[in-house]
């Protein structure tokens, strides 16, 4: 069966929502941080399906750029997580509030 | 292209203290080098004042491009009014030296003291707006870095005060100049600030007006103080170091007077003369308010800030007394108690530097060990308080009788001005210096030579402009009575 | 003699006043100076100004009707000018001689008053520059100049009463004539003003004033005479500036002498006198002035009826005798109060010096009841000081009864008989304190052991020639009953309003009821105090003796409330209100980041929505933009 | 041509080149700290020399049309900044080497990220290409997170570096779903050809576009730290070392402006006033609450954190009226950033030379009396505390002037207004400093590095350059004046309508 060109759109707008919503209320490091990816990727369907309507390859190209990007963010994220994880012993991410305002009333 | 005589007198004394900082020599020679240079500017302002001719344009003209993107220029130029105040500047400014010459300070202290001397008179002599904001923003930091550093008491708390507190005004100022500039922009379509371009602009409503002029107003009221604004006063003048205090008072408060004269009424005629009325309301109140205000003082410093700020707000109402006699008074006035504030203050600072910082009712007896001292002081005194043969009695009479030209009623009541002043000024002296107390006043010395050369050519002028007025006025009546009948529009004789 | 010389009556004493004072300075700071230079210089002064005026005073004999020196604009605004001019004409030329030439007796006087004092130079230096303010006040040409004189009289007596100054009382009495006299000169300004402001621009020297002062509304006219009698109030201590006169008693008795007795305190006089022109058009004021007058007569008797010190006894019958120069003055008689001012001058600094050589003598005793039995120790001043009584009491033919009589007949004659009545008691209280002082003095039985300071000649040759003044000045102006031509009528005969004059008969009687005052007064004195002995000390209490309180209620009423006031004003509204609202805007700012600041939590997620809200944000506004 | 085009490229070229070799030289142990240190320095004056090649004139070139597909652009307004951006990257060199070496956590790499984001930069202002915009941007960010987090042993460090790295992740997916968004409305990302597209089209059938437009903007908002996507510089700012903080204040918020103004000039010029309102009050919000933030600050370095965020305010002022009197405002926006980068990084960097041996002065107490040690240092802070603070005679006032008469003119007097008011707020927190440098008798202070070596001397250049900017006349025997330095930025605002 065909699935119409619109519900591609709608999943990714979905999973990005989801994505946003994720970062917002989730507390755990990593699952910010899937979140943050579930959003680079209901991206990438989105230029997925856009290049698949216009029936030229530019999104397609475009998603690899971003799977590369979004890799290279993995590598420099992971290594401060391992090293946020070294000094604060949580994952948590609202543990990490060295940086605190202070003097304010 | 040439560079003429307003420029050296403005920028002599910023290079030499820039030479005088850079060169490793001491203190000693710096300050004399210093107290040289402001000779030569002295010298120079003298040789304007005796080549200025009789008229109410500007003379001694000087123009060059300087932000031509924004139509801003390098703009001088003297007429009358600021004549009077160049050359009090410039006559000022040494004797202070002389007065300030035994106090061991840094070499930065003289080098301030020369900067500012740039600041005060850039602001006295530039033309275009933007220049005078130039100069009148940066003749504070040196005062700032006279009183920060070499002040006494709260003086830091005092000196960021005073430093916001202008500043606050001066940006006020700011927007209105800016304003006025995209007006004229947008009326003619180049960019000008030169006042003699923004007092053609016709497109404004009276409401704009009227706010730009308080967008002015305010700055030079915050400046000179007028009655609201002037609770930064007291604290820097007692916190103040001689020098500071000494600029502060016979100078700096003076150039809020001008950059009304100057600014104000040429770009706003309708608005001062529509406001002319509450303004000499205020000054008469204000007069009387800080006169009230500085009788029961126990700081000498503190209580001549009241004075000083009951004298400008008498200028004040004179000068917003739209008839030639209250400005001629004011224009006097301006000079008169800058000499006679200074000379105080100078005078109070040799106090304190042999007896430190007292209280009145820590001296006393001081008459019988520094018999000089007392004399200048007392002459001082006098003019501050207007006895006729001072230079103070012309011009508090002009005023009162340009109030009087306005209406009888405040002219009698600042008439109260032959009471006001003497009635602390006199009790201050019988307390401070004449009345034998059993305070220690063993370390008071006399004035020195250098002192005495200072206040009493000081006094000299001070007699000079009291039984001859008329030599020092007339040179800036047809200034005045331009901005009277051509700008301000107001019948004179009448 | 040539017009410009008139400047130099003035620049004489000014000029030696100054050098005087630089040599003084010089003399403390460097090298000691010998008395003799000050005394040549102090001396010199003010006689050759007295030289200058009797040569000015024949000129006008000979017809000339008036010099005028104006060397140069001393003000010039726009279409109002003022020249520093010199006027001589009569009425100033009057008032010049009598002024240098007392002012030269009490130098002489002087020269050997003080000559133990340390402060001779500065001394002479203040007596000069007084000298010289009041001849310019006299010489002027215009309100404006003659002003300078009035305020430079005014800083003298604030630094002569002020002379010792190391003690508070004479410094604070110094502030209070000071002040005194500023409120006096307020008004003298605010009236000097309006006539400015009404007919300045037509000139602003007397004569232009006295032909344009038509033009002036009348009831500006009579707030200008107002006012210019309240400064007359205050250099003539008149009810109710009078207050400083009697402190100023602080000073040394040659100052009390010159400026409080014989020259200073008439300036006033001579003020309403040179005005003459304004207070003719307003016959109210004058009136009024009269009265102010006559009260003040009476007031100051009272007072000095009950006072133990000679000099303030001498100072509030100063105050009494002002009183009757404008009494004379207020009712349109110039040349009669004038005449008054002429003999008061001569008797009055007879007294005062009289009284400063008994003072010397005993040491600086001042109370008259622990003095008595002069008269054998002091001959020579018992004399003059009789003389000197029995013209200030108006005993014919001493100076003072033809004054003061015809100040009392011009009374009569202008159907004033409240004030006449108050002058004639007046009178008769004036003979009654004199001779109280007197007798006392000269005849009490306490006598004082102690041996006296002997009395110099440079201060009895004075006395002695003001005695023969004090005597004789009188006959200038010996009335016509007497078959006398009244000179001084005939020589300010601008200044002399002829009335109606009583017919010879009542003139006579008049005069031999104010002779009768004056004896009944003696009388009494005699009877109380002649043969007076001291077991029971005098009550120095009542309210008479505490001069009706009146420093009190002033001090109470003004001077606490201003203090106050400033206090309030310095402390409450500046600091408490003004600044506090300052103060508080600022720091209510920084509070208000601190509070601000919390939203800097380091918390991701929070920080995340915060964007978040600002994305939706601006969707919604898309959606407004958009539709 | 393609000696022409080589030439245009060579800055972009040159930098690529130096952050590999610098990679691949780093784990070298024979390359001590300080030779790498001068190679880098090499690159990046041989990068600002082929920049200055091309000075002086308007030109506008896509280099390589055929391979690049013209999504690179070089113009006098990208050698503008390119040349900002480079001398930032050479004063972070200098104060950098310097700090590090105390610091030690000084190693090869540091130098190659260094030039890796400023690559990242320069292709940021040089592109005219919306995906590539979002990769160079991610690799100018991302080099800057493992910076900041460079020292794994600190945890301000690597927190201040995550939390960065989390919400700017966030923005760069913004960035890229407004990439997006434009493609599905255009079908394609490159800013001439939406260009020609928007021109063509109604508003109403441009949704998407503006959407997207939307999008890309709150990326560029959130890279200046404006008002509600502001949170974040505070924390990064903090965390970061103190060159890196410089780095980051001044010189990536040049680049993004430069990208920025590119896209809104050329792209939505015709769109922009759609977003003003919206803008208007961000401008006013990010200053007062910059303003309010700042003014109670101990740590300097916060402080100017705090003020960077002020800073961006006022840049935000000429941005909204730029819809209305387009040269003039974004000339203005130039000139400013120029001011801006000299006087911050001149600060930042001063302060990050001071502090880097011994870590205790941070905080406005520790420099009590530092006057009396180091006046000329103290001298120059002032001159950068004064310039930031818009007070005449530096180029502060000179860039304010500009932005406020533009703001006037543009008919926000409002904007102008309150831009006044932060400012009158400002001179107290930059003045206090002053203050306390000057006022308090010379406390002892522990090893302040002398005032020698290339260091100072740069910042004293800087310095001196402020002053020029301020009173700089043609008065002076014809030296340029600031009618010199408008007329470049004016040059680079025409460069982009060729």
């Amino acid at each position: 069966m065909e699935v119409s060109f619109m519900s591609y759109i709608l999943l990714a707008i979905i999973l990005f929502s989801m994505g946003i919503i994720g970062v917002i209320s989730r507390k755990n490091i990593f699952i910010v941080y899937m979140s943050l990816e579930l959003m680079l990727n209901s991206i990438n369907l989105m230029l997925v399906t856009l290049s698949k309507h216009f029936g030229n390859m530019d999104g397609q190209i475009m998603a690899m750029m971003v799977i590369a990007i979004a890799a290279a963010e993995a590598a420099i994220f992971l290594s401060l997580i391992v090293a946020l994880y070294k000094l604060k012993h949580s994952i948590n991410i609202d543990d990490y509030n060295t940086l605190k305002q202070k003097g304010t009333l | 292209m040439h560079i003429g005589l307003l420029t050296f007198i403005i920028f002599l004394p910023l290079v030499m203290a820039f030479i005088l900082m850079v060169l490793p020599i001491s203190m000693k020679l710096t300050r004399n080098i210093a107290f040289l240079t402001t000779i030569v500017v002295f010298l120079l302002s003298l040789s304007i004042f005796l080549r200025f001719r009789l008229t109410d344009y500007m003379q001694f003209r000087e123009f060059h491009p300087w932000i031509s993107t924004y139509g801003i220029y390098y703009s001088l130029g003297v007429d009358g009014f600021s004549m009077i105040i160049l050359m009090l500047i410039t006559t000022l400014i040494p004797v202070g030296y002389l007065f300030l010459w035994k106090t061991r300070k840094s070499k930065g202290y003289w080098a301030s003291m020369l900067l500012m001397q740039t600041g005060v008179t850039g602001a006295l002599l530039s033309l275009d707006l933007i220049l005078f904001y130039f100069f009148w923003e940066s003749m504070l930091l040196p005062v700032f870095m006279i009183i920060g550093i070499y002040g006494s008491g709260n003086r830091i708390f005092s000196t960021l005060k005073i430093t916001i507190y202008t500043i606050m005004g001066s940006l006020f100022m700011l927007v209105s100049i800016l304003y006025l500039g995209v007006q004229f922009y947008n009326e003619f379509g180049v960019w000008s600030f030169q006042l003699s371009d923004l007092v053609q602009i016709t497109i404004m409503s009276p409401t704009q007006q009227t706010l730009l002029f308080f967008g002015f107003i305010i700055a030079f009221a915050i400046k000179i103080p007028l009655f609201p604004f002037h609770t930064w006063l007291m604290q820097t003048y007692s916190n103040s170091p001689t020098g500071g205090v000494f600029i502060l008072s016979s100078i700096m408060a003076k150039l809020g007077i001008y950059g009304i004269v100057r600014f104000v009424l040429p770009l706003f005629p309708h608005q001062y003369v529509e406001f002319a009325p509450y303004f000499m309301w205020l000054g008469v109140f204000g007069l009387i308010y800080f006169g009230v205000a500085a009788l029961m003082q126990q700081n000498i410093k503190r209580m001549f800030a009241y004075s000083s700020a009951s004298h400008l707000s008498l200028i004040t109402a004179g000068i917003f007394s739209l008839n030639i006699y209250g400005m001629t008074g004011a224009a006097f006035l301006i000079a008169a108690h800058a000499m006679a504030t200074g000379g105080l203050f100078l005078l109070v600072g040799t106090i304190e530097h042999d007896l430190g910082i007292r209280s009145i009712s820590g001296l006393g007896g001081i008459a019988k060990k520094a018999p000089l001292l007392t004399v200048a002081f007392a002459l001082m005194i006098l003019s501050i308080v207007g006895l006729p043969g001072t230079n103070g009695f012309v011009s508090e009479f002009l005023i009162v009788l340009g109030l009087f030209k306005y209406n009888n009623f405040i002219g009698i009541v600042s008439a109260t001005t032959v009471l006001v002043a003497a009635s602390f000024m006199f009790w201050m002296f019988q307390r401070a210096i004449l009345v034998k107390t059993d305070n220690n006043i063993s370390k008071m010395k006399d004035l020195d030579k250098k002192e005495i050369i200072g206040i009493f050519g000081l006094a000299v002028v001070i007699i000079a402009m009291g039984l001859y007025p008329h030599w020092f006025l007339y040179k800036i009546e047809p200034t005045l009575q331009h901005y009277l009948v051509d700008i301000l529009k107001v019948g004179v004789s009448s | 003699m040539s017009n410009y010389l008139l400047a130099w009556i003035v620049l004489i004493p000014f000029v030696s006043s100054v050098i005087l004072g630089i040599s003084y300075l010089y003399s403390i700071k460097v090298k000691k100076i010998s008395n003799k230079f000050f005394t040549f210089l102090a001396l010199l002064a003010p006689m050759s100004s007295f030289v200058l005026g009797v040569g000015f005073f024949f000129g006008l004999k000979n017809g000339v009707s008036e010099y005028l020196y104006e060397p140069y604009t001393w003000l010039g605004v726009d279409n109002y000018i003022i020249n520093m001019g010199f006027l001589g004409d009569k009425l100033s030329i009057f008032m010049v001689l009598f002024i240098t030439f007392i002012g030269s007796m009490i130098h002489i006087y002087a020269a050997g008053y003080m000559k133990e004092d340390e402060g001779y130079g500065k001394f002479f230096a203040y007596f000069n520059l007084f000298v010289a303010s009041m001849l310019l006040l006299v010489l002027a040409n215009s309100p404006l100049i003659m002003f300078i004189g009035w305020e430079g009289v005014g800083l003298c007596s604030y630094l002569l009463i002020g002379f010792y100054f190391s003690e508070p009382l004479n410094v604070v009495a110094g502030n209070k004539a000071f002040i005194a006299n500023r409120v006096g000169d307020f008004g003298f300004l605010v009236g000097i003003l309006f006539l400015f402001v009404y007919v300045g621009k037509l000139g602003f020297s007397y004569g232009a004033l006295e032909e344009y002062v038509g033009i002036v509304p009348n009831h500006i006219l009579v707030i200008i005479g107002v006012s210019l009698f309240i400064g007359a109030m205050g250099k003539s201590a008149q009810i109710p500036l009078y207050v400083w006169l009697p402190d100023a008693m602080a000073g040394p008795t040659p100052v009390s002498a010159l400026i409080h007795a014989a020259t200073m305190v008439t300036a006033g006089v001579y003020m309403v006198a040179r005005f003459h022109f304004i207070y003719d058009l307003i016959p109210s004021v004058g009136v009024f002035i009269a009265y102010i007058g006559a009260f003040s007569a009476l007031y100051a008797a009272i007072i000095a009826m009950r006072q133990t010190d000679i000099k303030k006894i001498l100072a509030y019958s100063t105050i009494s005798q002002l009183g009757y120069m404008f009494i004379a003055v207020g009712l349109g008689a110039y040349s009669s109060g004038l005449f008054h001012v002429f003999t008061h001058a001569f008797f009055k600094a007879l007294l005062f010096m009289g009284a400063g050589a008994i003072i010397i003598a005993l040491h600086h005793e001042q109370n008259i009841f622990k003095m008595g039995g002069l008269r054998k120790r002091l001959p020579l001043i018992y004399i003059v000081m009789l003389v000197a009584n029995l013209a200030i009491s108006g005993i014919p033919p001493f100076a003072g009864f033809f004054s003061k009589d015809e100040i009392l007949l011009k009374a009569y004659e202008h159907q004033e008989y409240l004030i006449y009545g108050i002058g004639l008691f007046t009178a008769a209280l004036t003979s009654y304190y004199m001779f109280r002082f007197f007798f006392v003095t000269f005849e009490g039985k306490n006598y004082i052991s102690k041996n006296l300071e002997p009395i110099s000649a440079s201060m009895k040759i004075p006395l002695v020639i003001l005695a023969i003044g004090a005597t004789f000045s009188g006959f200038v102006g010996l009335p016509e009953v007497f078959g006398g031509t009244n000179m001084i009528h005939q020589w300010l005969s601008n200044w002399s309003v002829d009335s109606t004059h009583v017919e010879n008969f009542k003139e006579i009687v008049l005069m031999g009821i104010s002779v009768a005052a004056g004896l009944i007064g003696i009388a009494v004195a005699y009877v109380k105090f002649f043969k007076y002995d001291f077991n029971q000390d005098i009550k120095e209490s009542g309210i008479i003796y505490n001069k009706f309180y009146i420093d009190e209620l002033i001090d109470f009423l003004i001077i606490r409330r201003v203090r106050q006031i400033s206090v309030f004003v310095s402390v409450v509204v500046d600091d408490g209100i003004i600044d506090k609202t300052v103060m508080l805007l600022s720091s209510g700012f920084i509070n208000l980041g601190r509070r601000v600041g919390r939203m800097q939590s380091a918390n991701t997620r929070a920080y995340a929505f915060f964007m978040l809200i600002g994305l939706s944000s601006f969707s919604l506004y898309l959606i407004f933009k958009l539709g | 041509m393609k000696y022409d085009d080589i030439i245009y490229l060579l800055p972009l070229l040159s930098i690529g080149v130096g952050a590999v070799v610098l990679m691949l030289l780093s784990p070298i142990k024979s390359f001590s700290i300080n030779r790498l240190s001068w190679v880098t320095l090499f690159f990046l004056v041989f990068a600002f020399g082929a920049t200055a090649l091309n000075f002086g004139h308007v030109y506008s070139a896509t280099p390589f049309k055929d391979i690049f597909s013209s999504m690179l652009i070089t113009d006098t307004f990208s050698g503008y900044f390119s040349s900002i951006i480079i001398t930032g990257g050479i004063v972070t060199v200098l104060v950098g080497s310097h700090y590090f070496e105390k610091a030690n956590m000084l190693r090869g790499e540091v130098f190659s990220l260094l030039l890796f984001s400023v690559f990242g930069m320069m292709l940021l202002v040089q592109t005219t290409e919306l995906l590539t915009a979002f990769i160079a941007l991610e690799i100018a960010s991302i080099s800057l997170y493992s910076l900041m987090g460079f020292q794994k042993n600190n945890v301000k460090r690597v927190e201040g570096a995550f939390r960065y790295l989390v919400l700017g992740s966030i923005a760069g997916i913004m960035l890229l779903l407004g990439t997006t968004l434009m493609y599905a409305g255009t079908q394609s990302t490159n800013i001439l050809e939406i260009a020609k597209y928007i021109s063509a089209h109604p508003h109403a059938n441009t949704t998407l576009v503006i959407t997207g437009g939307t999008l890309i903007l709150i990326t560029f908002l959130f890279k200046i730290a404006a008002f509600p996507f502001q949170n974040w510089s505070m924390d990064a700012y903090e965390g970061a070392p103190l060159p890196i903080t410089a780095f980051m204040a001044s010189t990536f918020k040049v680049a993004i402006f430069g990208f920025i103004l590119r896209f809104v000039l050329v792209d939505f010029h015709e769109l922009k006033s759609i977003w003003n309102d919206m803008l208007f009050y961000i401008a006013i919000l990010t200053m007062i609450y910059g303003s309010l933030l700042a003014v109670f600050q101990t740590s300097l370095k916060r402080m100017l954190s705090a003020s960077s965020i002020v800073h961006t305010g006022y840049l935000l002022i000429a941005f909204v009226s730029i819809s209305n009197i387009g040269e003039s405002a974004a000339t203005s926006i130039i000139f400013y950033l120029i001011a801006y980068f000299l006087s911050s990084m001149g600060a930042f960097g001063m302060l990050s030379y001071i502090a880097s041996d011994d870590h205790l002065r941070v905080t406005y107490e520790d420099f009590k009396g530092f006057a009396h040690i180091r006046p000329y240092m103290a001298a120059m802070m002032s001159i950068f505390m004064l310039s930031l603070a818009g007070i005449p005679s530096t180029i502060g006032f000179i860039g304010k002037f500009y932005i406020f008469v533009g703001a006037i003119q543009a008919g926000y007097t409002v904007l102008a207004i309150i831009g006044i008011f932060a400012t009158f707020i400002s001179v107290y927190y930059y003045f206090k400093l002053i203050a306390l440098m000057y006022f308090y008798p010379s406390s002892e202070m522990t090893n302040v590095p002398p005032l020698k070596g290339m260091t100072p001397l740069f910042i004293g250049i800087m310095a001196l350059l402020i002053i020029w900017g301020g009173i700089g006349n043609t008065l002076i025997s014809y030296f340029p004046g600031i009618d010199f330095l408008i007329d470049t930025a004016r040059f680079a605002y025409q460069s982009l309508f060729m």
